[in-house]
């Protein structure tokens, strides 16, 4: 009969611990949030808005985000959304991207040779993304839903989520699909729910504690596809812009409060 | 004259007197120290009575090791110094803090652990030490690909 | 119905306005470049992740059934016993190297198996995608008939549950059938953690 | 990012000033491998210091223990608006930064 108590005991400390281990790993993101260095960042990001650069000497400042010339209140939120002057939708760094290109005369060659940046160097793309990204604390998420291209952008992103690719046959949907599963310690939001999508939409670009680094959709998309087993998205292509799209229109009605921290 | 004055660059040597304006001598042989006893010894500490006025708050376990949210606190009347160590940390002694007039006795920063290990805080009042432990465990997070 | 009508029939007819898998596969040739030794290849689904995406994970049975038995002929059994050495199977357990765009060819391949599942009792930062694989072993012996069960959903699990989100470790070429034969050591192995 | 830009909020709570201070530093510990697998050098803030209208009020001696891009916060007895909060770091290279701000 002891054994069985013992067994019993072991069995249920087990899920004891697996609910402790789990209120325990929050209470850690909370304390990590508090004290994020994400600010550092947003400092980078203003300078490089305002540096002249490229063969037409010119900073960004005057790069139309979607709410204007320069307008950067509330722009982020409001992304990925169909820009008439590219005729494609774009998100935040695709449209970055183009402004350096259109603006600045800097080749996409030269623009896109660093988009992911290190601990010692983050890339011009992560600090504009932190700056621009807290220009829209307090605003609600509503990326653009109304134009054809913008629904088809949305489609494309929804059926690209649960596309199963690569040499491991995975989807987002395989990690990202199930309420209360985990990869290892992380738990694995269920993006394609609201309920789920909007605390992650409105936390992202984040600095990430484990690496030192900001880290931007752009570079979760890449991540991810990488981690699948596939070849490498191109940095701000359709395939990435859609993804980003469907993730945030499915979190839309959220209140922004990024740039966030992650593990 | 010159006793006066070797005196006190002594005094300055050891870290008793310390200038206004410049910081206090990093102690080299404290924070170069390999075990939490060496660490105490080169403190000048010889030991410390456990007191649940010293106060730790820091996760159960930390996602990462490279940065533990840890909060360290005292309530003992007259702190005027905190010792952070890390047991099992290739070098414990993480952070001294020397409060004076108007500091309290508090410090919010985030630590490297290397693995699972005790967090000991000691809290210096009147020339005698208090002390607190918490074990955090380290884990890794994410998808360790 | 032959294999390929099987295959051309489509499974679950797409929403109005709503891309199919062939739309976007077009899609990512397009966006997708090759990098390292993942290759443009890896973008153009097989039959079995397109009649998944299709149907969302839940194939008809009949069509699942057939699929299954086209993998159940990948797998390729090596000579005498399936057990292999516990304590490499836990390393390979742990990493999860292998198969990346920065995974050299060469260097060695980890099967991941700690993000989805729970095996030694020891390791707390384990997944939750699988099931918890503790005990595995305890509960059901070590014999040639259970080895072979276990190498055989390892090398390709899809040739017993066709949606499954667990990769193709063997038949995608990440693991070598001497690190298989580790991991059934790993499961199957009562000096193994697992077991203990 | 410029020479390691530093971030602070000094802001008066119940009964204490809140000093929350953020600084752009490596913290290497020497054990780090970058990339094509040199050892990195050490080079870690050892001297922290906190002063309140010139007084310095909390003086740390930290380690390559603690996080890179590290995060501090103090408590300061009382205090009042306006009162100047000036936090500076020396590092093991002779490096130095500090920022300052008023209580708010």
């Amino acid at each position: 009969m002891r054994l069985a108590t013992l067994a019993a005991l072991a069995a249920c400390a087990t899920l004891a611990q697996a609910q402790d281990t789990a209120r325990e790993i929050q209470r850690y993101r909370q304390m990590i949030a508090e004290g994020s260095p994400a600010e550092l960042f947003e400092l980078e990001g203003e300078t490089l808005w305002k540096k002249p650069q490229g063969p037409k000497n010119v900073s960004l400042e005057r790069c139309d985000l979607g709410e204007g010339a320069g307008v950067l209140k509330g722009a982020y939120v409001h992304l990925p959304r169909y820009f008439k002057d590219a005729d494609r939708v774009m998100d935040l760094e695709a449209r970055l991207l183009h402004c350096m290109t259109t603006l600045q005369g800097r080749s996409r060659a030269e623009a896109t040779r660093r988009v992911f940046g290190s601990a010692d160097r983050p890339s011009e793309f992560e600090s504009l993304s932190a700056y621009i990204a807290a220009q829209s604390r307090g605003v609600k998420i509503q990326p653009g839903m109304s134009h054809p291209k913008e629904k088809a952008s949305y489609e494309l992103g929804r059926a690209l989520y649960f596309q199963r690719v690569g040499a491991w046959d995975f989807s987002c949907a395989s990690c990202h699909g199930e309420e209360g599963k985990r990869i290892r310690m992380q738990e694995l939001p269920v993006l394609y729910k609201p309920e789920s999508a909007r605390p992650v939409i409105a936390t992202w670009p984040a600095y990430r504690v484990s690496t030192s680094q900001f880290i931007t959709l752009q570079w979760r998309m890449n991540d991810c596809y990488r981690q699948m087993r596939t070849p490498e998205p191109t940095f701000a292509s359709e395939t990435t812009v859609a993804l980003i799209h469907f993730l945030t229109a499915t979190a839309r009605g959220e209140t922004y409060r990024g740039p966030g921290n992650k593990r | 004259m010159n006793r006066l004055r070797r005196a006190l660059l002594a005094a300055l040597a050891l870290g008793l007197v310390r200038p206004l304006a410049a910081l206090a001598a990093w102690n080299k042989d404290a924070f170069g120290a390999k075990t939490p006893a060496d660490a105490l010894k080169s403190l000048g500490i010889a030991g410390a009575t456990p007191s649940k006025e010293v106060v730790i708050d820091a996760p159960e376990i930390a996602e990462n090791g490279a940065v533990v949210p840890i909060e360290v606190s005292s309530n003992v009347p007259g702190t005027s110094a905190l010792i952070v160590l890390i047991e099992k940390n290739p070098f414990p002694l993480a952070a001294r803090f020397d409060f004076r007039d108007g500091a309290l006795p508090y410090a919010k920063l985030n630590v490297k652990m290397g693995e699972t290990s005790d967090i000991r805080v000691l809290a210096e009042a009147a020339g005698k030490y208090y002390s607190a432990t918490k074990e955090v465990k380290v884990t890794i997070g994410g998808c360790g690909g | 119905m032959s294999r390929a009508a099987l295959l051309l029939a489509l499974v679950a007819l797409p929403a109005l306005g709503e891309p199919t898998p062939q739309d976007v596969q077009k899609v990512m040739q397009h966006d997708f470049h090759a990098r390292g030794q993942a290759g443009m290849d890896r973008v153009v689904q097989d039959g079995v992740q397109r009649v998944c995406t299709e149907s969302h994970d839940r194939p008809p049975a009949e069509l699942a059934k057939a699929l299954q038995a086209d993998q159940m002929k990948t797998i390729v059994y090596p000579q005498g016993s399936l057990l292999g050495d516990w304590q490499r199977g836990e390393a390979i357990a742990q990493s999860g190297r292998g198969l990346t765009w920065n995974d050299k060819p060469g260097d060695a391949a980890g099967g991941s198996c700690y993000n989805c599942h729970e095996l030694s009792p020891q390791e707390l930062s384990h997944g939750t995608i699988g099931p918890s694989l503790r005990g595995f072993g305890r509960s059901r012996g070590a014999s040639a008939e259970v080895q072979r069960y276990v190498y055989g959903k390892i090398y390709n699990a899809k040739a017993y549950n066709l949606c499954s989100q667990m990769p193709r470790l063997g038949a995608s070429g990440t693991l070598t059938p001497e690190q298989i034969k580790d991991l059934v050591a790993l499961l199957l192995d009562p000096a193994s953690p697992v077991n203990r | 990012m410029a020479a390691g830009p530093m971030k602070m909020r000094a802001v008066l709570g119940q009964g204490y000033t809140d000093i929350r201070v953020l600084m752009n530093h490596p913290m290497e510990t020497g054990q780090r491998k970058d990339a094509d697998g040199k050892l990195v050098p050490m080079h870690f803030i050892q001297n922290l210091a906190v002063k309140v209208n010139g007084k310095t009020v909390v003086d740390a001696q930290i380690s390559q223990a603690v996080s890179r891009n590290p995060v501090f916060s103090f408590r300061l007895k009382g205090g009042a608006k306006g009162d100047k909060v000036e936090v500076s770091w020396l590092d093991n290279h002779g490096e130095s930064n500090s920022t300052e701000a008023a209580v708010a």
